[in-house]
C-alpha cells in the first residue's frame, strides 16, 4: 500500500511541475494574434498544400499488432526467467526448461514466419 | 418325397408362374407366358394327383396328410399357424381346381393370342389357381380366409382385365364389393366361432361341435348358431346366392375362360366346399340347414327364371350357374353334404365345358354374344357343338350322364331327408324343369335351326388347343356321374358299380338321416323328375325349331311378367336406388359440412398462427450488431435475477 | 510513506529531491552535450556567460520562458499541451524507481521531547518490490507522448514523424524486454537492490560443484551477460531516440519530426523527457551490468565499518555518510554512461528507417533471443548438482 | 460518521469497484456506433475481470486467481489485436467505422 | 486511514474515466481515457499486492495494446463523431436500464461471498516465484496453448492485412 501513495504522490507531483511549465509559457509570453498564417502548420516556410486525406500507410499498426504479440511472449518468459533458479535447485529444472524449450520454439517460429513474410517490409 | 415338399411346391408352382409372367407385363408373346403358366399348373397338377394316390394308400380311418411349415400367429391362446391339410374333401376340390385349371389355361393360350396384355392375364389366372388351392387346402378359417380374399381379388383382376372399357371396370368393383360384403360376414362368422371353441381349426371344430350339438339344440342367440349364419352369408357373397348374386351375371364382362374358371368351377364353389368342410358345426345347427335349403331352392328356381329369357350366351350360363349353386346349396341346406359335393364336381365339369363352348362360338363368331344373331353352327364348329351337346344333356339331366346322378341324389335327399320337404323338392323338380326350357332353348338358337349369322362373320371352328381342352371335359361331364351311382340304380345294373365316391367322402363328412323309403317311392320320384325334363326339353324344342311363332305368343300373353323377369326383376335398380345412391349423398353431404369447413378451418388457423409467430421473431434479426449485444445482456440479466431469487 | 509526521515529510521531501536531481542534470546534460560536441568538433562551445559557460543553460531557459505561443485550432489544443507533460512523466517515475544507494538506518532520537522510533530510508522515491517491470511498463508509455504530439499538431509530415518514432520504440521495446530476461535468468529477482547485492565482491561462482574465484575481476553483471549488454545498449539507445536512431525527429529527415510545432518551453520539455530517458536508461545499465552503487570487490557492509572507525561518527550518522559515498559512486558510473551516449551522439551517422527497422525486427530480436536461450541454458548447466 | 464498514476496505469494495467498470464498459459495447470504441468497452470488461481476479486471489492468498489473469491478459491482448486488423479490412472496405454501415446480415 | 482515502480516490478517478471513454464523443479522447483508467488498474493491482501483475498490466495494455488502438484511430483519422451513440431512444433507454439492473445484481451477489479473512500484506505465499511455479505445474498445457495462439494471431492478423487495399489505407 505505501508504494502506491508513493507513486501517485510523484506522478501528481511531476504532472504540476509539467502543467507549471505550460501555465508558465502562456502566461509569461507575449500575447498571441490569432492568424491564419500563425495558426496553418510549419512547413520550412514552403506554401503548405493540404492534401486532404493523407494516405497513411497500414504498415504502422501491422508492427502494433506484432509488437503485441511479442511483447506477450516476453512477458511470458518474465515468471520463467524468475523461477528457473529455484527449479533448478528443487530438481526439476530439467522438466522446465523443455516446457520453455517448446514456448520459445514457437516463439522463434512465429519470428522466422514474420521476416519470412516481409510483413515489415519498409519501403 | 415327404410331404412337405410336395405341398410346397403344389403351392410354389402357381407362385412362380404368377412371378414369372407378372414381372413381364408388357411382353406380347403370348404362348411363352400360356406355356410357363400352364406347366406350373400341371406341376401341380400332377404333386395333388400323387397327393391323392398316397391319400388313396392310407388306412381309411385317418386319411389325411397334415403338413405345418411355420406358426403364423402366436397371440396370447389364439394361434393361427401355416399348415395344410389334404383329405377326402380337399383331394377332390385340388383335384378338380388344378386339373380343371389345367384345362382352362391350355384353352385361354389360343383364346388370349390376339390379347395384347397375354402375361398379365396369365400372372393373375396363376395367382387365382394359388389363392384357391389356400382356401382348399388350409387347416384352420384363418388361412381359408386369407386364400378366400385372394380369390376375391384374382376374380376382380380378371373381371375388369379390360379395365379401359368403363362398364368391364364396374362390372370388376362391382363383384368385388359384392364379395366384400360377403366376406365381412365369413369374417364375423369366424369370430363367432373363436369367442364359441376358442380355436379356428376344421378337425377341432368339427369335433367340439359334435360334441355341442349332443348336448341339446342351441337358440337362436347361441354364437354357434350366429357364426353358421355369418359364415352361409360369406357363402352367400362368394357362391352368387339370392341376396348376393348380383356380381355374377356382370362378372361375364371378364374374359370367358376366365367365367369358365372362376364362375364356374371352382371360385363360385367355395361356399360349399366351406359349409361341407364344416358339415358337423352346420348339423349342430338345423335351423341354420333349412336357412341354407330355402335359400338355395329359391335361388335355383328364381335364376331359372331368368335365364329363359336371356339372349346374351354368356348371361344363360351365369344364371344357370347360380341356379345349379342354388341346387348345391339345397342339398347342403338338407344334409346332402356328400350329393352336394358330387354336384359340384359334376356342375364343375360340364359348366366349364359348355363356358369354353361358348368361348370358342364367341372367339369364332368374332365377339359376338347375341344368340339371336347365331344358328345352325353345328355344321360350322363340328367339335365344338358335339361336345357342347354333351354338356346339355348333363346339366338337363338326362340319365346315364353325370348331372343327372348328383342333381336327382340331391333331389332324392331332399325329398327323403328329415331336414328337407315336399315343397322344397317340388321348387327343385320345377327348377329342373326350366333348366332343361332353356339350355335347350340355347341349344336350338345356338347350334340347330336356321343360321342367322350376318354376313360378315364366318364362324369357323377353333383351332387344336381350343378344342382338346372341350373334349376332355366332354368325356369327364359323362364319365364324371359314374363314380357316384346312387344305390338304388346301381341295384338294378349289371355288376353292381358301388359308389365310390360316396365311400370316399362318408368318413369325412356327416350324413343326415333319412326316413327309410322303399324303392318304389324312389324310383318314382326319379319318373316324375326325368318326365318333367323331357316336356319342357320338347317344348322348347318346338318352340324354337318347328313353331317359332310360339315365343312371342307367350310373350304377348303376360307381357308384363316377361318384361319384369327380362329385366332381372330390378334388383340392380333396387339396390342402386335403396343402398347405395343414399349412401353416396350422405358421403357428399359430410364431405361438404364437416370436411371442408370444419377440418380445413382448423388447420389454416394452426399454420397462420405458426407463421405470424415467425415473421414476429423474425423481425428480431435486423443485423444491427448492438441489438444482438442487448439481448445478450437482457438474457444474462434475467438469468442471474433467476439464480439470486432463487 | 511511512506512520508518523516524520517519516511522511523525509520521504516526501526525499521524493522532491530526486525529482529535482532529475531536472537538474538535464540543463547539466545539455551543457555538456553542448561543450562535449564542441570539443569533439574541436570547437569552443558555448563558454561567454558565466565560467565555462555554464549560465547558459538558466539564459536558454530564460529564453525559452518568455517565447510566443504557437497553438493548433481549438479542437485540438488540450491535447497539443498535453503532449509535452505527458513526455516528462515516464523519464521521472521510472528514475524514482532505481535505487540509488544503501538505505539509511536511523536508531531512535530524541527531539522535541517525543522520541522518535528507528527509521529505514530508502534511497529512492519508490520502493517497489517489482523494480524491473514497472520501470519496463513506466518506460513504455513514453510512446503516447510521441503519438499525442504528432497527432495533435495537425501537419502531415509531424503526424508521419510521430508514427515513425512510436514504431521505432515499440520495436526496440520488444529487445529490450527480451535482453532483460538473461539478467533475470542470473539474479532471479525483479528487485534492484537484490540485483545489486548479488554483484557485490570478486567475480564467484560454482562450476560442477566448484567454487571458482576470479579475484581480479569484480562480481558485476557485464561479465555474467555480456552479449546481453551490447543488445541492451543498443535497445536502449533506440528508447530514448538517440543519434544512431534519432532519425524520426532528425532536423534534416522530416523537418523536425513530431515536435515540429513546438516552440518555446514545451520544446524544452520534449528534451527534459529526452534527457530523462536517457538517465534512466544509463541508470539502468549501472544497476544491472556495473555493480550500481558497489565500489567494485567491497562490499557495501565493509564500508560503513571503515566509515564508523574512520570517521567515528554515530551510526546514523555513519549510515547518511555510506549512503551518500555509494551514492557517490554511482554518480560517477551513470555520468560515464551519460558521456557515452552524448560521445556516441556525434560520432556515429544516422541509420535509414528502413535499415533502423530491419536492425531491431530482424537483428535485435533475435540476438536476444539467442542470448535468453544461451543463458538458460548455461544456467541450467552450472547450477543443477551433476554429481 | 464513518463507520468502520466503511472505512475498512474489504473485498466486497473491490468487487464494487469492479462491477461498476464491468457495467460501464458492458454500455459503451452497447451504446457506443464506433467499432474501435466497442473493443474498448471490451477491454474494460476484461479488466474489471482482471480486478475480481485479483481481488479474489490476494484475499484468498490463492495464486490461482493471479494465474487466470496473466492468461486472460494474453488473450485480451489477442483478441483486440484480432479486431482492430478486422476493424482495419472493414475500414478499406466500407470507408466508415460506424456499425451502421454494416448490417447486411440481416433475415 | 489512509487505504480508504487511496482506495476511494482511485476508484473515484477510475469511474470518472471509464465514464470518459463512455460518452466522449471523440475517439481519441476516449482512447486516452482508457489508458488513464488502465493505470488506474495497475495500481489496483499495486494495492492488492500483485506488484508483478500490475507491471505486467501497465506493459501490455498501457504500452501496448492501447497505443495499436491509438494508432489505429490515428490511422483512420476519426474526427469527432457526429452520431456517438446508437439509434433509438428506447432501446438506449432499455440497454442503460439493463446495465442499471445488471450493476444491482452484481453488488446484490457481492454480499453471497463468504466472509473474507483480512487483507495480509505481502505474505509469503503471494510472490511471482509461487505463480511462475503454478504456472509450471498445473497451467502448462495453457501455457504451451498460448504460445500457439500467438503464433495464429500473428499469422491471422498478417494475412488480415494483406487483403485488397494492400498496405495503404486510402
Amino acid at each position: 500500500m505505501a508504494s502506491v501513495i508513493a507513486i501517485v504522490f510523484l506522478i501528481t507531483l511531476i504532472a504540476l511541475f509539467g502543467i507549471f511549465l505550460v501555465w508558465g509559457t502562456a502566461k509569461l509570453g507575449p500575447k498571441i494574434k490569432q492568424s491564419s498564417l500563425k495558426k496553418s502548420s510549419y512547413e520550412c516556410g514552403i506554401e503548405v498544400q493540404q492534401s486532404g486525406h493523407t494516405k497513411v500507410p497500414v504498415k504502422f499498426y501491422l508492427t502494433a499488432i506484432l509488437f503485441i504479440l511479442f511483447d506477450i511472449e516476453i512477458i511470458f518468459m518474465y515468471p520463467w526467467a524468475i523461477s528457473f533458479g529455484d527449479a533448478i535447485t528443487n530438481g526439476y529444472g530439467a522438466q522446465v526448461l523443455a516446457a520453455m524449450g517448446v514456448f520459445i520454439l514457437v516463439f522463434i517460429i512465429g519470428l522466422l514466419w514474420e521476416m519470412k513474410s516481409k510483413a515489415l517490409e519498409w519501403e | 418325397m415327404n410331404d412337405s415338399f410336395l405341398f410346397a411346391v403344389l403351392l410354389l408352382a402357381p407362385i412362380f408362374g404368377f412371378l414369372f409372367n407378372g414381372l413381364r407385363f408388357k411382353n406380347k408373346n403370348y404362348k411363352l407366358a400360356g406355356a410357363v403358366a400352364s406347366v406350373a399348373i400341371g406341376v401341380s397338377f400332377i404333386c395333388s394327383v400323387v397327393l391323392v394316390i398316397k391319400l388313396v394308400a392310407m388306412p381309411e380311418a385317418s386319411r389325411a396328410i397334415h403338413v405345418h411349415f411355420y406358426n403364423w400367429i402366436e397371440v396370447a391362446g389364439f394361434n393361427a399357424n401355416a399348415a395344410f391339410v389334404v383329405d377326402q374333401i380337399s383331394a377332390i376340390m385340388i383335384l378338380v381346381i388344378t386339373g380343371v385349371g389345367l384345362l382352362i389355361h391350355i384353352f385361354s393360350i389360343g383364346y388370349m393370342s390376339h390379347d395384347d396384355r397375354p402375361s398379365k392375364y396369365f400372372a393373375y389366372l396363376n395367382l387365382f389357381i394359388f389363392n384357391m388351392l389356400l382356401l382348399v387346402l388350409g387347416d384352420n378359417l384363418l388361412i381359408m380366409f386369407v386364400g378366400w380374399e385372394g380369390v376375391g381379388l384374382c376374380s376382380y383382376l380378371l373381371i375388369g382385365f379390360w379395365f379401359t372399357d368403363q362398364e368391364k371396370a364396374a362390372a370388376g368393383m362391382k363383384a368385388f364389393i359384392v364379395n366384400r360384403i360377403g366376406d365381412a360376414g365369413f369374417l364375423l362368422g369366424i369370430f363367432f366361432l373363436y369367442v364359441q371353441f376358442s380355436t379356428i381349426e376344421f378337425s377341432s371344430l368339427n369335433t367340439l361341435a359334435t360334441d355341442l350339438a349332443a348336448s341339446g339344440p342351441l337358440g337362436w342367440s347361441h354364437p354357434l348358431v350366429l357364426a353358421c349364419i355369418c359364415l352361409f352369408v360369406g357363402a352367400c357373397g362368394k357362391s352368387a346366392q339370392i341376396p348376393l348374386y348380383v356380381w355374377l351375371p356382370d362378372a361375364m364382362a371378364g374374359p370367358t375362360p376366365v367365367s369358365a374358371l372362376i364362375h364356374a368351377a371352382t371360385m363360385v364353389t367355395a361356399g360349399v366346399y366351406m359349409i361341407v368342410r364344416l358339415s358337423f358345426v352346420y348339423m349342430a345347427a338345423p335351423q341354420v340347414m333349412t336357412i341354407i335349403a330355402v335359400v338355395g331352392g329359391l335361388t335355383a328356381f328364381f335364376a331359372a327364371t331368368i335365364g329363359m329369357t336371356q339372349w346374351d350366351i354368356k348371361k344363360i350360363l351365369a344364371y344357370s350357374t347360380v341356379s345349379q349353386l342354388g341346387y348345391m346349396f339345397l342339398g347342403v341346406g338338407v344334409g346332402a353334404f356328400m350329393p352336394a359335393m358330387f354336384h359340384l364336381m359334376t356342375h364343375a365339369f360340364f359348366k366349364a365345358l359348355m363356358f369354353l363352348g361358348s368361348g370358342s362360338v364367341i372367339h369364332a363368331m368374332g365377339e359376338e354374344q347375341d344368340i339371336r344373331k347365331m344358328g345352325a353352327l353345328k355344321k360350322a364348329m363340328p367339335i365344338t357343338s358335339a361336345t357342347f351337346t354333351l354338356g346339355w344333356l348333363a346339366i338337363i339331366g338326362v340319365p346315364g350322364f353325370s348331372g343327372f346322378f348328383s342333381k336327382d341324389e340331391i333331389l332324392w335327399f331332399t325329398y327323403a331327408s328329415t331336414q328337407g320337404s315336399k315343397w322344397l323338392w317340388v321348387v327343385g323338380v320345377l327348377g329342373a324343369g326350366m333348366t332343361a326350357f332353356y339350355m335347350t332353348r340355347l341349344m336350338c338358337l345356338v347350334f340347330w335351326g336356321k343360321s342367322r349369322v350376318p354376313e360378315g362373320t364366318h364362324p369357323h371352328e377353333s383351332p387344336a388347343s381350343m378344342t382338346f381342352p372341350l373334349i376332355v371335359l366332354g368325356v369327364l361331364s359323362v364319365v364324371g356321374g359314374w363314380i357316384g351311382i346312387p344305390h338304388v340304380i346301381s341295384a338294378i345294373l349289371p355288376g353292381h358299380p358301388p359308389n365310390i365316391l360316396g365311400h370316399w367322402l362318408e368318413p369325412a363328412l356327416a350324413t343326415a338321416n333319412l326316413i327309410t323309403t322303399s324303392a318304389v317311392v324312389e324310383w318314382s320320384l326319379m319318373g316324375i323328375s326325368v318326365s318333367v325334363v323331357a316336356i319342357s326339353g320338347y317344348f322348347a324344342y318346338t318352340a324354337y325349331i318347328v313353331k317359332t311363332d310360339i315365343p312371342e305368343k307367350c310373350v304377348k300373353a303376360f307381357p308384363r311378367l316377361h318384361g319384369l323377369v327380362l329385366n332381372k326383376y330390378l334388383i340392380d335398380e333396387l339396390y342402386f336406388g335403396r343402398i347405395i345412391n343414399p349412401l353416396i349423398d350422405i358421403s357428399k353431404g359430410l364431405w361438404v359440412y364437416v370436411d371442408v369447413n370444419f377440418v380445413d378451418k382448423l388447420t389454416y388457423i394452426a399454420s397462420d398462427f405458426v407463421k405470424s409467430i415467425g415473421r414476429l421473431f423474425g423481425s428480431l434479426q435486423n443485423g444491427n450488431l448492438q441489438q444482438y449485444a442487448m439481448y445478450i445482456a437482457i438474457g444474462v440479466v434475467v438469468m442471474l435475477s433467476f439464480i439470486l431469487m432463487g | 510513506m511511512g506512520s508518523d509526521i516524520v517519516e511522511i515529510s523525509i520521504n516526501a521531501a526525499k521524493a522532491l529531491a530526486i525529482f529535482l536531481m532529475m531536472v537538474q542534470i538535464v540543463p547539466m546534460l545539455v551543457w555538456v552535450e553542448r561543450r562535449g560536441s564542441a570539443f569533439i568538433q574541436n570547437r569552443f562551445g558555448p563558454n561567454r556567460i558565466g565560467p565555462l559557460g555554464l549560465m547558459q543553460l538558466i539564459a536558454d531557459a530564460v529564453k525559452f520562458l518568455f517565447k510566443e505561443e504557437f497553438l493548433p485550432d481549438k479542437k485540438r489544443r488540450l491535447l497539443f499541451l498535453a503532449a509535452p507533460i505527458i513526455a516528462l512523466i515516464p523519464g521521472a517515475v521510472a528514475f524514482g524507481a532505481i535505487p540509488l544507494s544503501v538505505p539509511i538506518h536511523v536508531e531512535i532520537f530524541e527531539f522535541l521531547g517525543q522520541s522518535w522510533g528507528p527509521y529505514r530510508f530508502a534511497f529512492q522515491s519508490v520502493e517497489l518490490g517489482i523494480g524491473i517491470v514497472f520501470v519496463l511498463g513506466i518506460s513504455s508509455l513514453a510512446a503516447y507522448s510521441i503519438l499525442l504530439a504528432g497527432w495533435s499538431s495537425s501537419n502531415k509530415y509531424s503526424l508521419f514523424g510521430a508514427l515513425r518514432a512510436s514504431a521505432q520504440m515499440i520495436s526496440y521495446e520488444l529487445a529490450l524486454g527480451l535482453s532483460l530476461v538473461g539478467i533475470l535468468l542470473i539474479y532471479n529477482s525483479f528487485d534492484f537492490a537484490e540485483i545489486i547485492a548479488q554483484q557485490q565482491g570478486s567475480l564467484a561462482f560454482q562450476f560442477l560443484g566448484k567454487d571458482i574465484v576470479w579475484s581480479f575481476l569484480p562480481n558485476w553483471g557485464i561479465f555474467y551477460q555480456p552479449l546481453g549488454f551490447v543488445l541492451f545498449f543498443v535497445a536502449v539507445f533506440a528508447e530514448a531516440n538517440r543519434l544512431p536512431f534519432d532519425l524520426p525527429e532528425a532536423e534534416s529527415e522530416l523537418v523536425a519530426g513530431y515536435h515540429t510545432e513546438y516552440g518555446g518551453f514545451k520544446m524544452n520539455m520534449f528534451y527534459i523527457g529526452e534527457y530523462g530517458h536517457m538517465l534512466v536508461s544509463s541508470a539502468l545499465l549501472v544497476t544491472f551490468y556495473f555493480g550500481g552503487y558497489n565500489i567494485p570487490f567491497v562490499t557495501p557492509d565493509q564500508v560503513l565499518a571503515g566509515v564508523e572507525s574512520f570517521l567515528g561518527l554515530s551510526s546514523t550518522g555513519s549510515s547518511v555518510a555510506t549512503a551518500f559515498l555509494l551514492h557517490g559512486v554511482f554518480l560517477v558510473k551513470v555520468l560515464i554512461f551519460l558521456w557515452v551516449f552524448i560521445w556516441v551522439r556525434w560520432t556515429l551517422p544516422r541509420f535509414r528507417y528502413d535499415q533502423l527497422m530491419d536492425l531491431g525486427w530482424k537483428t535485435m530480436l533475435p540476438w536476444a533471443l539467442a542470448n535468453t536461450i544461451l543463458t538458460a541454458i548455461i544456467v541450467f548447466i552450472f547450477r543443477t548438482q551433476w554429481v | 460518521m464513518l463507520s468502520s464498514e466503511l472505512l475498512h476496505i474489504g473485498l466486497n469494495h473491490y468487487l464494487g469497484l469492479s462491477a461498476v467498470i464491468f457495467v460501464i464498459g458492458m454500455l459503451t459495447v452497447l451504446l457506443r456506433r464506433n467499432l474501435i470504441v466497442m473493443l474498448m468497452g471490451v477491454e474494460l470488461m476484461l479488466n474489471a475481470v482482471n480486478i475480481t481476479f485479483v481481488a479474489f486471489s490476494s484475499f484468498n492468498q490463492n495464486m490461482n486467481g493471479q494465474v487466470m489473469v496473466f492468461f486472460v491478459m494474453a488473450i485480451a491482448a489477442a483478441e483486440a489485436a484480432v479486431g482492430l486488423a478486422l476493424a482495419v479490412t472493414i475500414f478499406k472496405h466500407y470507408k466508415e467505422i460506424d456499425i451502421s454501415a454494416f448490417e447486411q446480415l440481416k433475415s | 486511514m489512509e487505504a480508504a482515502i487511496v482506495f476511494y480516490g482511485l476508484s473515484f478517478f477510475m469511474t470518472v474515466l471509464s465514464l470518459g471513454v463512455l460518452f466522449n464523443p471523440n475517439p481519441i479522447m476516449s482512447a486516452l481515457y482508457l489508458v488513464l483508467t488502465m493505470i488506474g488498474v495497475s495500481l489496483v493491482f499495486f494495492m492488492l499486492d500483485a506488484g508483478f501483475l500490475a507491471g505486467v498490466q501497465l506493459i501490455v495494455y498501457a504500452g501496448a495494446v492501447l497505443v495499436l488502438f491509438v494508432m489505429v484511430i490515428m490511422l483512420f483519422d476519426l474526427k469527432r463523431e457526429v452520431y456517438t451513440f446508437s439509434r433509438g431512444f428506447f432501446t438506449r433507454l432499455l440497454k442503460v436500464f439493463t446495465g442499471v439492473v445488471f450493476l444491482i445484481i452484481l453488488v446484490k451477489s457481492f454480499f453471497l461471498v463468504p466472509e473474507t479473512k483480512e487483507l495480509l500484506n505481502s505474505s509469503t505465499q503471494m510472490t511471482t516465484k509461487n505463480l511462475a511455479g503454478l504456472l509450471f505445474t498445473e497451467y502448462i498445457f495453457v501455457f504451451e496453448l498460448l504460445g500457439l495462439l500467438l503464433l495464429a494471431v500473428a499469422i491471422g492478423a498478417v494475412a488480415l492485412s494483406r487483403i485488397k487495399g494492400g498496405t495503404h489505407a486510402e
